[in-house]
């Protein structure tokens, strides 16, 4: 019971901050919490980066191995997209195998790069129908006050623009760069109330009604969108929403 | 979506606009539900969108296991949704894989917005979706048909979220994508609604599409869950009349 | 303690009226319910059919996909037989991997047809230690009122008479029906008190003492058997239950 | 049963009606059965039929655990059958499979109906078999010498559960198949069986048989399971008198 | 409570008898309990072994398999150690996968061979960066009364010693006697309070602080170890553990 | 150890004694420890040892689930040490293997001997620790670094554990081995200890050395722990002086 009552606190309290304009953290309504971006930081990753959206903390690691194509796309390599979040980032995290949360993460940023095209696969063929690279992302979470669907996709589009593909290791040609064609960058905004806020802390999201993420490529175009959440948007708020993504996102993309 | 390319021969869209299974772009395929088929359930629909074929059935409000997920103020809604290991062409492995876990979750969500949760404390209700044959869309028609379950099974309800997607298919914003066009097209946007009171409790997209493309796509989704909406009703209304006919204490 | 104070009840209730000959659906000791068979029910399986036996709704797709003899059939077909007895069914299936009741209905199943040799899998063979047809039986419980060993039975058989082996599409020749030899089916009896009742329903199964499952051929044959249940049978009930089966397998048998 | 072909020169009955291992039809294995072979578990016994080497032993009753498996009115019989990494040619994954849950499943129910699991409720009383060798016939040999580690465990019991197959080979029925036998025979029936009550408690068949040649296969396996019956009597005496002149105090 | 109580109560006891110079079973505190092995107990392994150390009952089977080789060790076979702690053999063992103490019994028995070189690695090559042999050594515990670390291990180097390599059956030559280039044997002693007991009784176990196991090889030297416990050992405890473990490792080997 | 044949033209020793990364025998890689870098945990630190990059984290004392593996007399310490996927240089597939399991047992074996558990009976105290970049000798990182961050909670305890590995290189006794020491090498010995109290709390060993090899690394080891134990306390120092500078309170 005492959760919940805490909850109920400091869902009224929060609210009443948000009714007159204010987000605990001082932040404008439409204003992302500061961005710092740690490329190349794990050496035995191909590529990596390491984010900080403001307190939450994240590492993805990109590790390529060769690999068979999929059936129906023999000239394409493979991307596989992976999160892990740990306990030790959040006491609502738990050991064991993903669960819904963490699939849905790795699913809703693996959706952005493969959408978005990031990647030029067909580069990724080394032979057709026989070998390709497989290109594994995995997403670590170090530290979580919310909205890690933003900062492992910012983690991951880094990552990637800084993999070398560890040809010569495999005995195929030279090392190359990771063919990036385009950087989906995400913007994620929750509702509490009648407000809308980009990009939640752990406390607001854990008291938002509904949550909508939203990917959006250099020329404006939308490549994924999510809604999460028990509560309800209008379409107002879902098109608004969309036009933040697209703002906040070139700007975003410009620190990737 | 597919990011396949179209094989040879195919068309997804003819010259007079028509798409790949004869559909106009704002066409949805021939939809079919009915209510109340399960014996065991305490509620069920049956459901076929085109070729899929899909039900869904309810249990509950009942005792919440494992206890500790009980939630005192109120009834968890608890969806699982399920493909059949013959419900494509390349037998599915039996059990849940990564997609059906995204997929339950969201459902999960959109349901409990319409469900009165609090008249039913520390109880589970628990919501399946079995997709005997998949032919795209199943997790909108999983959801229609789940509403209709949940009206079935006596569960009060704001109302019935009805669900569909809007998507892009030859550079033409069209309704409800098959198959082909799933594989093939180039956006998708799957959309769960509550026509009554204009709300969205389930969005996704992927694929590729300006802001107006996509505006367009979500509003045909919404209209066209309106009329799914009427059939999720119809289907009701039918039961509730054969119950009746034939004495409605005799129904279940 | 309600639980089993209800099934004492049952059982009473049960046992009295089943002393004065009568089941609670009106049958004779020695019927079958109702069963109708729809075959081709699954359009994405290469065979199918959804039976219903009275209320109980079983669905049976057969997948077919080339793979890899045993080492000790190199020139046969190899069968799987898998069961999901989910909780869209019955408040008593759960969720997760299968349960010891699925796997035991698989297997007596899997049993029947194996044994049965419903199927000639010599024929599956396409080159003899390389590469067969394998065939996934896969039942699927919709509603469950008992005995769901015959009805998957009778779905699977029917479902192996309607499949059509998909070789034009693995690239493997023309396709052809799949070579169905024989038609083993199954009749269960349970025991409950001095009686024995072919086909129980799910109060009676529950309230039962012991369950006999005979399967035999067109030829009067057995050809796989299963007793389950905590409770006994006399040599003279087995023998019994093996003749009500032949007589009555044969009555099933032409509604395949 | 097998399918496969037998390999040449095999003959599974010679011109003498003599099997493969020089048996007649009607001729059991050799049978050794020793009771109380371990010290942790509360009873035991240790079994070689021909080749077979089974361990069987016997904990509780105990506190049942998952609670919410419990009965209020008995006591559970759970067996776990369970067979060595090493005890068959190609090496056996750990872990249980499909088979062995099946095993599990139908020794648990014919133990249960020997048990007096209502003077014990909300209890559990666990049965462990591990097969260290396998031959043919490790389900009856499981089966027949968990009941003596059951009454090893001085748990009150109707009788003890004897248990052994009959089958065809070579068109003729026979008792207890050997290896052979098993992989290249026409038809197996497994049989548990209680001798002086007649009655049957785990019943199998698989392969190929008119109903006249089951008749006989379960009479013969059914008069077989008296001379196990014998020797698990003479194990357990033996157990006692050992007992005895160690003085009981000092056994367990 | 009560297992706590019993655990102090026995503790005491062990700790008051042993202040006496005095073990349960009457052994010196340097002493091994007797050891009998039967080797080639289990037909259908490769090689077996069963072992009593005291009441403590553990069967080693040994399955070459063929394999491919890891791709850094090209030219050598593959050691695979698995340890089954099945609840037949103790109540303190649970059904399911291995747990912690199940994989660190197995690990050490492993680190056992594999770096005292038990068995030529090399002449486990069929052809290099092909096909090797894959040694699987199986632990079975079939009565526990504690020091499985010891009787697993001379088990295994017993079993090993008696293993064929069934080249015949796998149509890749003659059969073999597996190539045993050494037989490290593993000491365990535990602390409890002042005192250092080896091979201690399942009693001893429970109310030990602190566990060391040693294994040496025929030359005296130190090939594996491993603390185990919540209490601590100085360094002088570990120097005469490890005196011990050379002097009646010795010993032991002689009989294996 | 390896057992991998050391690759043409790599010499782990040169003639002057000094190793492949330029170091000398008893020479530790650079270390550096940060305590309290996480928000969410109640205790946290960095490490980084040559080019291991480790993260620990601490929660509790909080709620023992599953309630069956409460201890009513102490807290349990219960130790997760995980590899990141991407930190070697082969994927590792994600989820515990066997060798993760056995460290995360002797670390919480070891870390339990300076908890005063008794203070918090039926409780957890979690300890995580998350392998970031891996290069030989994570354990004993990974043990440093824990220790630093229960210390970092407030969790009581008696001291600190230190902890490295001595080893045998080219016939020579060195410290704390590197990643082409730790394949090609001939003996690592991975030790935990409170250098105050001179305990040894973790230990373990593999490879080839005679006793005196054996007795010289366990006394390098030592020594070189206390050197370890130094750069933890630093931490610890200061962190408590950034948080005492920035207003205690405000810190957590």
């Amino acid at each position: 019971m005492s959760k919940d009552v805490m909850a109920d606190l400091k869902r009224d309290h929060i609210a009443k901050m948000l009714s007159k304009g204010i987000r605990e953290d001082g932040r404008r309504f439409e204003e992302m919490r500061p961005i710092t971006i740690e490329k190349e930081y794990v050496r035995s990753a191909e590529g990596s980066a390491r984010v900080h959206l403001g307190n939450t903390d994240v590492i993805v690691g990109i590790k390529m191995m060769v690999g068979q194509p999929f059936a129906d796309t023999p000239n394409k390599g493979v991307l596989t997209t992976n999160a892990e979040l740990i306990p030790l980032a959040s006491e609502t995290f738990e050991s064991g195998p993903p669960g819904r949360e963490a699939i849905e993460i790795a699913r809703v940023v693996d959706r952005g790069i493969r959408e978005g095209q990031a990647v030029d696969m067909e580069k990724l063929c080394i032979e057709p129908e026989k070998e390709v690279w497989i290109m594994f992302v995995d997403i670590h979470a170090l530290d979580y006050d919310g909205n890690l669907f933003d900062a492992a996709n910012i983690a991951a589009v880094s990552a990637l623009k800084s993999t070398v593909v560890p040809a010569k290791r495999a005995d195929k040609g030279e090392d190359f760069p990771l063919p990036v064609a385009h950087e989906p960058i995400s913007v994620t905004a929750v509702k509490i109330g009648e407000h809308v806020l980009v990009d939640p802390t752990y406390d607001e999201q854990s008291v938002a009604e509904a949550r909508l993420t939203v990917a959006t490529n250099e020329n404006g175009n939308l490549c994924a969108m999510q809604k999460g959440g028990e509560g309800s948007l209008t379409a107002d708020e879902v098109l608004r929403i969309v036009d933040l993504s697209r703002t906040i996102g070139a700007e975003v993309r410009a620190k990737t | 979506m597919g990011g396949t390319p179209l094989p040879d021969g195919i068309k997804l869209m003819d010259e007079q606009g028509r798409r790949i299974d004869g559909r106009l772009p704002g066409e949805l395929r021939p939809l079919k539900i009915e209510a109340g088929v399960l014996r065991r359930a305490d509620g069920s629909a049956y459901l076929e969108m085109g070729h899929n074929k899909v039900m869904a059935a309810v249990y509950g409000p009942r005792e919440c296991h494992p206890r500790h997920m009980q939630d005192p103020t109120r009834a968890l809604v608890q969806c699982h949704y399920n493909m059949a290991s013959f419900s494509v062409d390349d037998r599915k492995r039996p059990g849940p894989d990564r997609r059906s876990q995204e997929i339950s979750k969201i459902i999960s969500e959109a349901l409990t917005h319409v469900v009165f949760t609090e008249y039913f404390p520390r109880t589970s209700i628990d919501v399946y979706i079995e997709v005997l044959q998949a032919n795209a869309g199943t997790r909108c028609a999983g959801l229609t048909a789940a509403s209709v379950a949940l009206a079935d099974a006596g569960i009060p309800m704001r109302d019935l979220v009805a669900s569909c997607a809007a998507g892009k298919v030859a550079n033409t914003m069209v309704l409800d994508l098959g198959k082909e066009e799933d594989n093939f097209g180039q956006a998708d946007i799957p959309l769960g609604y509550i026509p009554r009171t204009e709300e969205v409790v389930l969005l996704q997209m992927d694929g590729d599409l300006t802001a107006d493309e996509f505006r367009t796509g979500l509003g045909m989704a919404a209209d066209a869950c309106k009329k799914i909406y009427d059939v999720q009703r119809d289907a009701l209304r039918r039961r509730y009349v054969v119950a009746d006919d034939g004495g409605s204490e005799g129904v279940k």
